[in-house]
């Protein structure tokens, strides 16, 4: 199969779903001529025009809030916010107004739009760049997530995303735009709510999401050397989430750890180890462990910075111990 | 640009006279703005006795506002509305019976019970509901008219918030990017000198409606209490708005009869018995415009009364309808939080 | 001792503060003269004069960031936000600005600020004005979260969050206004990250924030007569969290419920009941419960919005199942 | 109210005439320039050379407008700066080195490593710090202006913002209070024509300075290229905002001469060759400035190479200092989260 970049993946699943449907356009900053500065966007602007491919503004709370009415009558708008940090200035119209509008007009109105955004530290882009904000979202009931962790997913997400009745937000790694895998030529979706079985292993559960699957892939092979045979699993979504999936593999494995670049406290690595202690509580053998990225702004100093996220040394660590039953007293 | 101060009394000018043509549309907004009225003295009398749950907000006295603008409109049009919005939801073309079976939390509401006053919806009209967070809808208003401009409907959006809201950010971010790309919408500001407890020249500097001129949008002062001032404006600008003259900003001067919320009793230390007086007795919009239908001879007093009489009939009894209606289903709780294409 | 009302104990609370410290101000919308539409704040505009207690336009987001500004210069602005879901209007200057600027500025900047804030559902408001939106300013690192659960509470977190070095966002039980409990006369301050045991038990640990802390009182009752004799821990601050009392308590009854006002997914509750799995492992004898909101938006009708919020009878329900050993069979 | 044009080409004004007393502030000013002007091409080199990491944005170009505006400030007046911040850290005060140790993600850096570019800030000079949020700072700026009435310090706080954060709702909301209390803030817009690879007239209706206006605010536009304008301008605004006249706002017509960060290269699509060498050659903040100090016999052509030489070597020498400097020790990671009483 051939192999393309996430960010062309990206840009094949819009322009498809442009040509596919009139009603699907573009609106951001610098997304036209300029293609974003992530140049993910690149070339659609020449396809579609500057009706269909909009240069915003620096105004994010009212481009959403536009996308939000554009949605409620008949458009299905991708939104194009160029850091994931910004929701913070859009969560209003996002979480007040989009989320809300579906279930307050009791099924009347509905908002298909794609907010597409992205996640992922150490890229020295210091706390207001790099910040990996999906947790937020994600606690809101109305909204769908996506986190697609390969080109593959990029695609496949996107598509489903734009063509969804309801707001989703989909997050895309800043430091993976330029990482190739296989994605067929011809058209596919990826359902939303279904986990994706990326290893298959025996004796421990890697959950992990978007930027965190390269990271447990590597992890694995670490964990192989020491004779540990680890699965991992990737939700892809994580409202909905594929709950089944997940405690499939650990009442298998009867070990999970969760790992997820947002901040580790109140973020996605304690719902989903929740749901598993929960859930699969016979089964385990030892404590879920969660590893997030470290719960401080993220520093600008690479000296620094490198701390804050979950490596494969460190998942491999973290799971070679609980393998090994080496963290019994802690508990 | 100076903003336009449309002809004040434009009720009184020659050119309104009453043709048999115009006369059934005066009715019409006679009647829409006699309909309004009764909705919210039944409201507040639900309120009152404790029959209907929440906070709720009466838009008495500002009903030439909305009945001025949503007559100008096609049910295709959209409006977005506020925390104050039976009003507009009354003038877009709304039922009495849904319309109070959603302030009472039925199944038969709008939405179903689920919105509640402060989120009353009608989508078969236009309207893309009201709102709870002031400003909320400015930007949902501007995107509609985005769709109307890039589909190619026709349509125009109008956009209604009150003077307290323009202090939100959001306004002046979805002004410039409506004037950039010429969108068919109008901001209708209906400035009733308040935000809660609050006179609003204690919190709006400068001048509003400089603020919308300074993004190159045409902008006008009008009396909100002459539902005809409101509506031959919001008539022009509709049509400049669908030939892609648009957007446009109208201030509209009013006022609220009631408090802020239904709870909002003693309102002494706010503004005066007197200030209230003087607008109830002198610039009622429904008396005026009663009156001038009357000298203008298109009703006589008895059609009058007989209106007022079966419109009041008609609202108690969509309350009585209401009160007897059933609440939803337990099991609809977790419906709707996600659309699911038809 | 004296009984005051929750309303009364913040507003005595702030006054004292606000004779104390010249630099500490007030503001928000109609805090002034009408003392906000809840009248917890009536007074204080006849005391301190409009120049410390000042009315505010409907500017949530420039109202916030003037308070980061103050807060960094030699202030110690309280700012009044009507509603919690306002919340979303103001993240990006609490979040993006407020709770980074120590960290960012690498401890020569900080933000002694105080975000006053309510949550809560049943009072019919409806959507967008009975969210409990704690979770999401506890995820972000560099703001202390507090969540007083009565008069008492209210009293001395409210004082320690004025005198704070850090922002600070504290919500109140809008239900709770006219509830009243035993405040000292003399001062005091309550410390953060200090959880208090409201109540003493054998069998189950209910972990309870905020409103939820009365609801566990009252399912604690219902126990005691099935012979359940319930623990019921209030965390009081979820950043930081005192979770040395949480786990010290369930290790002792071996089992815990954790119950709070917010969504239930990627929600407080799933925090509390991931770090209880994990470092509590193995002295559980049953899996851990969660119940939150539902994860729907709140919706106006009665006959549907009582059902989102857990309820006495419902803590009640699943405490006791798992204390019969009745959830077995579901993990 | 109409925007007054402060004296375009101000330094050729009698008025301006070197004296005796005021000439060693022309020499600080124009060494302050050189010495934005030496820090930004060694950032720049360093980026290049892939010694420096992250994100960052050049000041090139628009060194009057920081210096002109810090010169008429007192170090204990508030500044708020944004992401191409480098410009107003050097024009309040900072040191070089403790600059590109922080640039660099050195230990010693102002914010300890921790900020890096997008956030440098120097509390020793009021610098409240860069802000990588556009428009994220105006609340800020606005908010120690607040400090400065209420606790009576005498202090004026600066906005720094580009034309393109006019576009955040935020400005609005916080130009509205600042006019309804008075405040001594001063809201400084560089407008260089651009946000990011787009012209700003493209995504700005109407006036920027009519906005500003509408709210009751009195607004300036100046020459950003000229120092002595601004300077002379802001001075006079800082007396009247100290004496409670403000707040005030500046539209200052600027340039940058790189693209909008370090990696932006082929500018070609969003703005010509011949724009930026007209800017470059004619409007040079510094060039201009130097012969207008030598015409004016207040530096000779061999003390204006002097000094140049001078603050070169200094930049280097910092750079060097910075390159050697220390990472700060892991365990700071988790240190400054919260600030702990001293
Ligand atoms: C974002 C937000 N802030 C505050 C409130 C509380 N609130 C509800 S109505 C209102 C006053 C609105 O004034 P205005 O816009 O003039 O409308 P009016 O009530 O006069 O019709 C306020 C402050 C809110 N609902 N939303
Ligand atoms: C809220 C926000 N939106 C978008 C960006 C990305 N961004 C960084 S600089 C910039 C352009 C800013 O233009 P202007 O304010 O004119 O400043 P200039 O770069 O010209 O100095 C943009 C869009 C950002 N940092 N913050
Ligand atoms: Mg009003
Ligand atoms: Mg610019």
């Amino acid at each position: 199969m051939r192999e393309i970049t996430l960010s062309k993946a990206v840009n094949e699943a819009i322009a498809e779903e442009m040509r596919r449907d009139d009603t699907v356009f573009l609106m951001g900053e610098d997304v036209a001529e300029a293609g974003t500065p992530f140049k993910v966007l690149s070339g659609l602007v020449e396809e579609f025009g500057t009706e269909r491919v909009i240069d915003t503004p620096i105004s994010e709370p009212g481009f959403v809030g536009m996308a939000v009415g554009a949605a409620m009558t008949g458009s299905r708008p991708i939104v194009d916010l160029m850091f994931g940090d910004f929701l913070f200035l859009v969560m209003d119209q996002l979480c007040n107004q989009a989320a809300k509008t579906s279930y307050m007009s009791g099924g009347k109105l509905n908002v298909p739009m794609v907010l597409r955004t992205n996640l992922g530290a150490t890229r020295r882009s210091a706390a207001q760049h790099s910040q990996s904000l999906h947790a937020l979202v994600a606690h809101i009931p109305g909204l769908k997530v996506a986190l697609p962790s390969s080109a593959f997913e990029a695609k496949g997400l996107m598509k489903t995303a734009i063509r969804d009745e309801n707001p989703v937000v989909i997050f895309e790694d800043k430091l993976m735009y330029n990482d190739k895998a296989p994605v067929p030529e011809e058209e596919f979706l990826l359902p939303f709510g279904q986990a994706n079985i990326v290893r298959q292993g025996r004796d421990v559960t890697l959950v992990a999401t978007s930027s965190m699957v390269q990271v447990c892939q590597k992890a694995a092979e670490l964990l192989e050397k020491d004779g540990i045979s680890a699965e991992i699993v990737d939700p892809r979504t994580i409202v909905p989430l594929d709950e089944d999936t997940i405690l499939d593999s650990v009442r298998k494995t009867s070990r999970a750890v969760v790992v997820d670049e947002g901040h580790q406290s109140f973020g996605v690595t304690a719902e989903i180890a929740s749901r598993i202690g929960e859930k699969a509580f016979y089964h385990l053998d030892a404590p879920v462990q969660r590893m997030g990225a470290m719960d401080v702004p993220v520093p600008f100093s690479p000296a620094l910075e490198d701390l804050t996220v979950p490596t494969p040394e460190a998942v491999a660590e973290r799971a070679g111990m609980i393998c090994r039953g080496e963290l019994v007293h802690a508990a | 640009m100076a903003a336009r101060n449309a002809t004040r009394n434009a009720s009184r000018n020659t050119s309104k006279r009453a043709t048999r043509n115009n006369s059934d549309a005066y009715v019409r907004m006679y009647r829409q703005m006699v309909r309004i009225r009764a909705f919210e003295d039944n409201a507040n009398q639900l309120y009152l006795s404790a029959k209907m749950p929440g906070l709720t907000h009466m838009y008495s006295g500002q009903e030439a506002v909305a009945v001025g603008i949503c007559e100008a409109l096609e049910d295709s049009d959209n409006i977005t509305s506020t925390h104050r919005g039976h009003g507009h939801c009354v003038a877009k073309g709304a039922e009495f019976k849904q319309m109070f079976c959603e302030l009472l939390g039925k199944e038969e509401g709008y939405c179903r019970g689920k919105g509640g006053s402060m989120h009353i919806a009608d989508q078969s009209h236009g309207n893309l509901g009201a709102n709870a967070i002031v400003g909320g809808s400015m930007g949902i208003a501007t995107g509609a008219a985005l769709t109307a401009k890039r589909l190619n409907t026709g349509n125009v959006a109008v956009c209604f918030f009150g003077d307290g809201a323009t202090a939100q950010g959001l306004w002046y971010e979805v002004m410039n990017m409506a004037a950039l790309w010429k969108l068919p919408v109008i901001y209708a500001c209906e400035n009733n000198g308040y935000s809660e407890y609050t006179k609003t020249e204690e919190i709006a500097a400068g001048s509003i409606t400089a603020r919308a001129e300074a993004f190159g949008i045409e902008a006008f002062e009008v009396d909100g209490q002459d539902v005809l001032a409101v509506n031959d404006l919001t008539t022009k600008l509709v049509a400049r708005a669908r030939k892609g003259e648009g957007p446009f900003f109208m201030n509209l001067s009013t006022y609220r009869y009631h408090g802020h919320h239904v709870g909002d009793i003693n309102r002494d230390y706010y503004r005066s018995k007197d200030e209230e007086a003087e607008w109830k007795d002198k610039r009622d919009p429904i008396t005026n415009f009663g009156k001038w239908l009357e000298d203008e001879k298109i009703m006589t007093a008895e059609e009058l009364v007989a209106l007022n009489d079966e419109v009041r009939a008609d609202a108690e009894a969509a309350v009585q309808y209401a009160l007897e209606a059933k609440y939803p289903d337990g099991s609809e709780v977790t419906m709707h939080v996600f659309h699911e294409p038809a």
